[in-house]
C-alpha cells in the first residue's frame, strides 16, 4: 500500500513536472544569441567544413578534451572496480559465425578509416570510427576468435592513453598561439586530422575494453 | 619591532614553546622536562617583573595584528591585567614545583606539562587582551587546554568530570561569543578603555546592551561560577591536585571573576554599567553565590569538594566588590582576586599533600592528621583562617576594604552577606582543623605512601609550595600597607579607572 | 596581463591530466611521485595565480582564441583562485599520505594515482570554468573519478555505497544538463558572461524551472539534507585518503557550482530560493550532527559531521546581497575542507594502528598515537568552530553577517550547530582519553601517516591565525 | 507546433519517466536504463528546443554528442559496479544501508 502511494506520488509529480515544463517551452520567443551566423563564418578558419565538427574539434575543442578525459577515466574507473582475476578461456563459436566474423571484420575497418576521413566535411569523426573498430572487437569476441582482457600491459595501457595524451600534447603546444588550443588557420586542419586519427585507435581500444575488461568476470 | 611590543608577545611565548617542546619529549627525559618547566617559570617571572617596573612607571606595552580585516588581536599590558599576571606567573612556578612532586613516577607526564604550559599561557593571554575578541580567544583556549588536565587519570569518573566541565563552559562560551559579537557589530571594535565603550552608543541602546551585558556575564559567569553556574565546579575535582590548585586558585575561576572586572569597568564602564542599572542584579547574584556556596561547603565529607564550594563562595567577593559602586569596593575586589588566589592553592596543596601521602581524601579521615603532618597542617589551618577573613591574614585585609565599600555604595545588606558567609566559613573549616590538631591520631592511615623522613613529613617539593604560598598569606595580610602589596596593587588601579572617569 | 604560454591557470589543468595519464601508463600501484611532484608544481602554480588575481584583478583564458559565446573562456577572479589554492594545498598533503597508505599489495591503491590526477583535473577545471555546458563535463569528470574512487577494490559494501553514490551524482548532473538545455533554449547560448546581462527579473518561465532544477542537480551532488542518503556510505566507506579528498573537497565543488550560479548568470533568479536552501542547511545541521552523535562507526561519525558542516554553507544565501556573506561562506569552505581532510586522515591512521573501526573501540588512542589523536582534536576545533582556528572565524563572520541583518535565527542555528558539533567531537576524544584496554593491539603505522593529518589539521587552525589575505583575494570578484 | 519543439517535449517525458524510473525501480539494471532515458530525454530538451523555429543548430548537436560519450561512460561505469555487487553479494538490488 505504502509503495502503490509511493508510485503514485511520483508519476503525479513527474507528470506535473512535463506539464509545467512543456507550458514553459511554448512561450518562449526567439532567442537573444544565435550562435549558427558565427559558427558559419569562421567554417573557413576552423580547418573543417562539417559545422557540429567545427564546433566540437574546435570551437568548443576543449569539452571534447574533456569528454576523453572522462572516457579514459570511465575506463580506469572500471579496471579499479572490477580488481584482478584470472584470464578466462575462450569460447569458440559456430565454425559459420567465425567465418562471418572474419568477412565482416575487414569491412567494418574500412567503414571506420572512411568515418574518420569523412568527419571533417560531413557527419563522422573519431569516435564513430572508434565505436565502430570497437564493435569489430566485441564481435571478434563474442564468436570467440578475441580473447577477453585481464590485467592492461605496458603496450595496452599506451595504446589506451595515446590518443588523449596526444590529444592533450597538441592542446598545449598551441598555447604558444596566445591561448589553449588555438589553431593556426592555416595548419588547424592537418592537426584536427591528427588529433582524430589518434583518437580513433585510443578511442578504439578504450571502447572495446569497456567491454572487454568486463566479460571476463562473468566468465571466470 | 620594539621592546614594547615584544614584551607581551614574549610573556605568552615563555610558557607556549616551552609547552610545545615537552610535548614532544619522550616520557623518559624526566631531567630536561624539569629544567625546562622551571626555565620557563623562571624565565616568565623575570619578564613579568620588568613589566611591573614599566607599568608602574606608566609605560605602555601592546602589540596589534590584523586577523580579518577590521578583526584585531590586541595584546596591552595594563595595571589591571599585570596583577592577573603577576598572580599567575608566581603561583605557576610553584604549582609547576609542587606537581614535579606530585606526579613523581606517574605515567603521561609530558602530556601533562605540555596542557599545563598551554593553560598558563591561555591565562597571560586572559590578561594581556586588550578587547573582547581577544579576549575569548583565550579565554576559549583555556577551556580547550584544561580538559586533558581533568581528565587526566584517563577513568570513568574523570570523564564524566571533564564532560560536565566542558558542557557548562562550552555553553557559556557560546552565550559570551554571542554577545561578543553582537556588541561589536554595534560598536565596530570592543577595544578596553578606562571609563568603557559602551556608554558611547546612544540611549535608544540600552535595552540591546543590557541583553549584551547578561550574556557576556553568563559568558564569564560560567568559569567564575556563579550560581547557578557553578555545577561543573566540584565536579571537576577529580583532576590530580594541582591542576585543582590551578584551576581554581589560578586559571580558571579567576579568568571568568577577571573577565566580571574587565566587562564592567572597560567595556560597560562601571558608571554607565550603573545607570543601566546592571550592578544591582550583579551584586545580588554574588551575594546569593557567596551563601550558597558556604552553605554547601558544609555539607560535603570530601576535602577536595568542600574547598570547591569554597571556592564558588569566595570566588564571588570578587563579583560583589565589582558590583559595589565605589572605589572602595573595587579595591576590595581587587585585592581578593590576589588574595583568594594564595589563600586557596595552599588549601589545595595541602589537600594534595594529604591524599598523596597518608591517602586521607575526606574529612572525616582527618582525625590527627596535625600530629603526623604538621607542617602541612599549619599551612592548612593558615589558608582555613584566611578564607573566614581571621586578622593578620589576606582574607582579612579583603573583607575590611569589602565591607567598608559595601557601606559606602550604600548597600549595607553586603555587610551582612560577608559576615554570615564568614560565619558559614568558620562552621565548614574549623571542624576540619579541630580534627587534624585536636583528634587522636588513628591506628593506621587509609593508605600511606609516603614515609616520614626526620622533619620531612612528606616529599620536600610537596611541602615547600604551600608553605610559600601559607607565608604569602600572612605577608599579604600583615604588610598590606607596604608599597609592593598586592593592596597597593590595587589601589592603583582603581585611582586609575576612577580618576579618568572623575568619579567619587 | 600574464603571458599565456606560462598562464597558471591552463597549466592548473593540464598538469594534473598530463600526470594522470602519465601514472596511468607506469602501471598499476605506481605513480606516487610523478604525482607528489605535480601537486607541488600545482600548490605553486594556484599560489602564484592566487597572488595575481589579488593585485591584478580577475583575469580570463580564451580558450581557441574564439570568445564566448562561440567559444569556451575560462576565467579566474577571488574565489575561483582560492578554491583553486585549497585544492591543491589539501590535495598535496593528502597525496602524501596516500603514498604511505597504500601498500603496494592493496587493490585500493592500483589506480589510485590517476584517478586522483582526473579527479583534481576536473576539480581545478570545474573552478575556472565559465560555460555551463562545460561545466556539465567538468562535474561529470569529478563525479566519475570520486565513484571510482570509492568502488576502487571494495567488498559489497563499498560497491553499493559507490552505487548509491554514482546514481545521486548521475541524476543530479542530469537534472542539471537539462536546465543546461533549456537555458540554451531560452537564450541561445550556455556562456556565463554572455548570459548575466540577458537573464533578469522578468525572466521566462522556462528559466525559472531551469534554475530550479540546476539548483536542485547540485543540491543533490553536494548532498545537502534531505538529499544526504548517499554521503555517508560513500564518504564512510571509502579508504581514508579518499573519504578526505571527497568530504575536503569533491562536495565543494558543486556548492561552490550553485554560489557561482547565484553571483553569476542567475543572479536575478535564484534568490527567490534563499530561504529554502537555509531552511534545508539548518536542517542538515541538525540531522547530520545528530546522526554524527549517535554514529557507531568513527568514520560514520565524520562523514555525517560532513553533512552537518555542508548545511553552514547554505545558511549564507539569504546573506548574499550583504558584504561578508562570501567572506563568511569561503572560510568555512577552507575551515571545513583542512579540518575534515586532517580528521579523515587522522580517522585513517587511529582504524590501521587499532585494527577498530568504532567509536568504542577509540578507548587508549591518546595514549598510544598521542600526534594523530591531537590532530583529531585540533580539526575537531576547528568544526566546533573554537577560536583561534579559521572555524571560528567563518563563524564570527556568518554570526556577525546574520545580525548585522537581524537574522536571528541564523545566529542562533550557527551557534546551536557549534554546541553540538561540541557532543560528537568530544565523543571520540572523551573515549580516546580512557586508559588503554588490556586486550588492546597496536600495529605500527609509518610517521607519515600521522604528521600528514596533523599538519593538514593545524593548517585548519593556524589559517583562524592569518585570514586577511584570503579575505582580501576575495575582494577581486568578476 | 514545430518538430524541434515535439522533439523537446518529448524529451521532457522521457526525462520525467527517467527519473521516476530511478527513484521507483530497485532492480539496478533497470535504473541504469531508466537513467539512460533521463539522458536522452535531457539531451532531445537540448536539441529539441533550440531548432523549435526552423533550421539545426550545430552547437547543441555537437554538445549533445559530447553528452552522449560521458552518458556512455557512465553507464558503462555503472554496469562495471552493479556486476561487481552482483559477484560479491549475488543481488541485483542495493542493501540497506548499515551503520554497525
Amino acid at each position: 500500500m505504502k509503495r502503490f502511494s509511493l508510485v503514485v506520488l511520483v508519476l503525479s509529480l513527474a507528470s506535473a513536472f512535463v506539464f509545467f515544463l512543456g507550458g514553459a517551452m511554448l512561450e518562449l520567443g526567439p532567442t537573444a544569441v544565435d550562435l549558427r551566423a558565427p559558427v558559419a563564418a569562421h567554417l573557413a578558419e576552423s580547418g573543417v567544413t562539417h559545422p557540429v565538427t567545427a564546433v566540437l574539434l574546435n570551437y568548443r575543442g576543449y569539452d571534447t578534451l574533456l569528454e576523453i578525459a572522462v572516457l579514459l577515466l570511465a575506463l580506469l574507473a572500471i579496471l579499479a572496480v572490477v580488481g584482478e582475476a584470472p584470464a578466462s578461456p575462450t569460447r569458440a563459436a559456430h565454425p559459420v559465425l567465425q567465418a562471418l566474423a572474419r568477412l565482416a571484420v575487414p569491412l567494418m575497418v574500412v567503414v571506420a578509416v572512411y568515418l574518420l576521413w569523412a568527419g571533417a566535411f560531413r557527419p563522422g569523426g573519431a569516435f564513430q570510427a572508434g565505436a565502430l573498430l570497437a564493435a569489430a572487437a566485441v564481435l571478434l569476441h563474442l564468436v570467440g576468435l578475441l580473447p577477453s582482457w585481464s590485467r592492461p600491459r605496458l603496450g595496452l595501457r599506451i595504446g589506451l592513453a595515446a590518443g588523449f595524451a596526444l590529444f592533450l600534447a597538441v592542446a598545449a603546444g598551441l598555447l604558444m598561439q596566445g591561448s589553449l588550443l588555438q589553431y593556426p588557420p592555416a595548419a588547424a586542419g592537418v592537426l584536427i586530422l591528427l588529433i582524430e586519427s589518434g583518437l580513433t585507435v585510443s578511442l578504439a581500444l578504450i571502447l572495446a575494453g569497456l567491454f572487454l575488461f568486463l566479460s571476463r568476470e562473468a566468465e571466470a | 619591532m620594539t621592546s614594547h611590543e615584544l614584551l607581551p608577545l614574549a610573556l605568552l611565548a615563555s610558557s607556549l614553546l616551552p609547552g610545545l617542546i615537552i610535548f614532544a619529549l619522550p616520557e623518559t627525559w624526566i631531567g630536561v622536562r624539569t629544567f625546562l618547566n622551571l626555565f620557563a617559570a623562571i624565565t616568565k617571572l623575570g619578564l613579568v617583573a620588568l613589566l611591573l617596573a614599566g607599568v608602574a612607571a606608566g609605560e605602555e606595552y601592546g602589540v596589534r595584528y590584523a586577523v580579518l580585516p577590521g578583526l584585531e588581536l590586541v595584546l596591552k599590558a595594563d595595571a589591571l591585567g599585570m596583577m592577573f599576571i603577576t598572580l599567575s606567573a608566581i603561583l605557576w612556578l610553584f604549582t609547576t614545583l609542587y606537581a614535579i612532586g606530585y606526579l613523581e613516577g606517574a605515567p603521561h607526564r609530558s602530556r601533562f606539562f605540555g596542557f599545563f604550559s598551554l593553560c598558563v599561557t591561555a591565562t597571560m593571554g586572559i590578561a594581556l587582551a586588550a578587547n573582547l575578541f581577544t579576549f575569548f580567544i583565550f579565554y576559549e583556549l583555556l577551556t580547550l587546554s584544561t580538559f586533558p588536565l581533568v581528565v587526566h587519570r584517563g577513568t570513568d569518573k574523570a570523564m564524566k568530570g571533564g564532560t560536565i566541565y566542558l558542557a557548562y563552559t562550552l555553553i557559556g562560551g557560546t552565550a559570551l561569543l554571542a554577545g561578543i559579537v553582537w556588541l561589536h557589530h554595534l560598536l565596530g571594535h570592543t577595544e578596553f578603555a578606562h571609563a568603557g565603550i559602551a556608554a558611547a552608543l546612544g540611549p535608544e541602546y540600552a535595552g540591546q546592551l543590557k541583553i549584551i551585558f547578561l550574556l557576556l556575564i553568563a559568558g564569564v559567569g560560567v568559569k567564575a561560577a556563579i550560581v547557578p553556574l557553578h555545577g561543573w565546579l566540584p565536579q571537576a575535582m577529580v583532576a590530580p591536585a594541582p591542576v585543582s590548585a590551578l584551576l581554581h586558585a589560578v586559571a580558571v575561576v579567576k579568568a571568568g571573576a577577571f573577565g566580571i572586572v574587565r566587562i564592567v569597568y572597560e567595556v560597560y564602564g562601571v558608571e554607565f554599567a550603573q545607570s543601566l542599572e546592571l550592578l544591582y542584579p550583579l551584586a545580588l547574584f554574588a551575594a546569593v553565590t557567596i551563601l550558597w556556596g558556604s552553605f554547601r561547603a558544609l555539607f560535603q565529607d570530601d576535602l577536595k569538594k568542600r574547598l570547591a564550594y569554597s571556592t564558588v563562595s569566595q570566588v564571588s567577593y570578587i563579583a560583589l566588590g565589582v558590583a559595589l559602586f565605589g572605589p572602595i569596593g573595587t579595591i576590595g575586589g581587587l585585592v581578593h582576586l590576589v588574595h583568594q588566589g594564595i589563600m586557596k592553592i595552599t588549601l589545595f596543596f595541602c589537600a594534595g599533600n594529604y591524599a598523596e601521602t597518608l591517602g586521607i581524601h575526606k574529612v572525616s579521615e582527618m582525625d590527627g592528621a596535625g600530629r603526623r603532618m604538621p607542617l602541612t597542617t599549619l599551612a592548612f589551618s593558615i589558608g582555613a583562617l584566611g578564607m573566614m577573613g581571621a586578622p593578620l591574614t589576606a582574607g582579612a585585609v579583603s573583607k575590611a576594604w569589602l565591607s567598608d565599600g559595601a557601606a559606602a555604595a550604600g548597600m549595607d545588606w553586603a555587610i551582612w552577606v560577608l559576615w554570615t558567609s564568614s560565619l558559614l566559613n568558620a562552621a565548614y573549616f574549623l571542624p576540619v582543623l579541630w580534627r587534624a590538631w585536636f583528634r587522636p591520631v588513628p591506628p593506621a592511615w587509609p593508605e600511606e605512601h609516603i614515609a616520614r623522613r626526620g622533619w620531612r613529613e612528606t616529599a620536600w617539593l610537596l611541602l615547600l609550595p604551600p608553605l610559600f604560598t601559607a607565608a604569602a598569606t600572612l605577608a599579604a595580610g600583615t604588610l598590606s600597607d607596604s608599597e609592593m602589596s598586592p593592596l597597593a596593587w590595587a589601589k592603583l588601579i582603581a585611582e586609575r579607572e576612577y580618576v579618568v572617569q572623575g568619579a567619587p | 596581463m600574464i603571458e599565456p604560454l606560462f598562464d597558471p591557470l591552463v597549466w592548473l589543468i593540464l598538469l594534473p591530466l598530463a600526470w594522470a595519464t602519465l601514472t596511468f601508463v607506469l602501471g598499476p600501484g605506481r605513480g606516487a611521485w610523478p604525482a607528489i611532484a605535480g601537486l607541488t608544481a600545482q600548490c605553486w602554480l594556484a599560489f602564484d595565480l592566487a597572488q595575481k588575481v589579488g593585485s591584478g584583478g580577475a583575469a580570463n583564458h580564451v580558450v581557441g582564441g574564439w570568445g564566448a559565446p562561440l567559444g569556451i573562456d575560462l576565467a579566474v577572479d577571488g574565489l575561483s583562485a582560492a578554491m583553486l589554492l585549497l585544492t591543491q594545498t589539501v590535495a598535496l598533503p593528502l597525496a602524501i599520505y596516500a603514498r604511505s597508505y597504500f601498500k603496494s599489495d592493496d587493490p585500493a591503491g592500483t589506480w589510485f594515482w590517476p584517478l586522483m590526477g582526473f579527479l583534481i583535473a576536473g576539480l581545478n577545471a570545474l573552478f575556472v570554468s565559465a560555460d555551463l555546458f562545460n561545466l556539465y563535463v567538468t562535474l561529470e569528470l569529478v563525479g566519475l573519478a570520486a565513484v571510482g574512487l570509492v568502488a576502487a577494490g571494495g567488498g559489497a559494501q563499498q560497491v553499493a555505497a559507490a552505487l548509491r553514490y554514482l546514481f545521486a551524482t548521475l541524476v543530479g548532473s542530469g537534472a542539471y544538463l537539462l536546465g543546461v538545455a533549456l537555458i540554451y533554449g531560452a537564450y541561445g547560448t550556455v556562456s556565463v558572461a554572455t548570459l548575466l546581462p540577458l537573464v533578469t527579473n522578468d525572466a521566462p518561465r522556462l528559466v525559472w524551472i531551469a534554475s530550479g532544477l540546476m539548483v536542485a542537480g547540485l543540491m543533490l551532488k553536494t548532498a545537502l539534507f534531505p538529499f544526504h542518503f548517499w554521503l555517508p556510505p560513500a564518504h564512510g566507506g571509502a579508504p581514508a585518503p579518499v573519504s578526505a579528498l571527497l568530504s575536503a573537497l569533491v562536495v565543494k565543488a558543486s556548492f561552490y557550482l550553485i554560489l557561482r550560479l547565484w553571483l553569476g548568470p542567475l543572479q536575478a533568479v535564484l534568490p527567490a530560493f534563499a530561504w529554502l536552501l537555509a531552511l534545508l542547511g539548518s536542517a542538515a545541521i541538525f540531522w547530520g550532527s545528530w546522526q554524527a552523535i549517535r554514529a557507531v562507526k568513527l568514520k560514520r561519525l565524520i562523514a555525517y559531521s560532513t553533512v552537518a558542516q555542508l548545511g553552514y554553507l547554505f545558511l549564507i544565501f539569504p546573506l548574499l546581497a550583504a558584504h561578508g556573506a562570501l567572506q563568511a561562506g569561503v572560510m568555512q569552505i577552507f575551515a571545513h575542507g583542512l579540518a575534515k581532510a586532517g580528521m579523515f586522515a587522522a580517522a585513517g591512521v587511529l582504524i590501521k594502528a587499532t585494527g577498530q573501526d568504532t567509536v568504542a573501540g577509540l578507548a587508549g588512542a591518546v595514549e598510544r598515537l598521542p600526534v594523530t589523536m591531537f590532530a583529531f582534536g585540533l580539526a575537531g576545533m576547528t568544526l566546533m568552530g573554537l577560536p583561534p582556528s579559521s572555524g571560528f572565524l567563518a563563524k564570527w563572520l556568518i554570526i556577525e553577517v546574520a545580525q548585522a541583518q537581524g537574522h536571528w535565527i541564523i545566529v542562533v542555528v550557527v551557534l546551536a550547530g557549534g554546541l553540538l558539533a561540541a557532543v560528537y567531537v568530544l565523543r571520540v576524544l572523551r573515549q580516546a582519553f580512557l586508559l588503554t584496554p588490556a586486550s588492546a593491539t597496536l600495529t605500527p603505522v609509518p610517521r607519515m601517516l600521522e604528521w600528514s593529518a596533523f599538519a593538514l589539521a593545524a593548517a585548519s587552525v593556524l589559517l583562524g591565525l592569518r585570514g586577511v589575505e584570503l579575505m582580501q583575494l576575495l575582494g577581486a570578484m568578476a | 507546433m514545430s518538430t524541434g519543439f515535439i522533439f523537446a517535449l518529448t524529451g521532457a517525458i522521457l526525462f520525467a519517466a527517467g527519473l521516476a524510473g530511478v527513484v521507483l525501480i530497485g532492480h539496478l539494471l533497470r535504473r541504469i536504463l531508466a537513467f539512460n532515458l533521463m539522458g536522452s530525454g535531457a539531451f532531445l530538451v537540448l536539441v529539441g528546443l533550440a531548432q523549435r523555429h526552423d533550421v539545426a543548430d550545430p552547437v547543441p548537436q555537437a554538445m549533445v554528442l559530447t553528452g552522449i560519450v560521458v552518458a556512455v561512460a557512465a553507464t558503462a561505469l555503472a554496469l562495471a559496479l552493479v556486476r561487481k555487487l552482483h559477484a560479491l553479494s549475488g543481488q541485483l538490488e542495493l542493501p540497506d544501508d548499515v551503520d554497525d
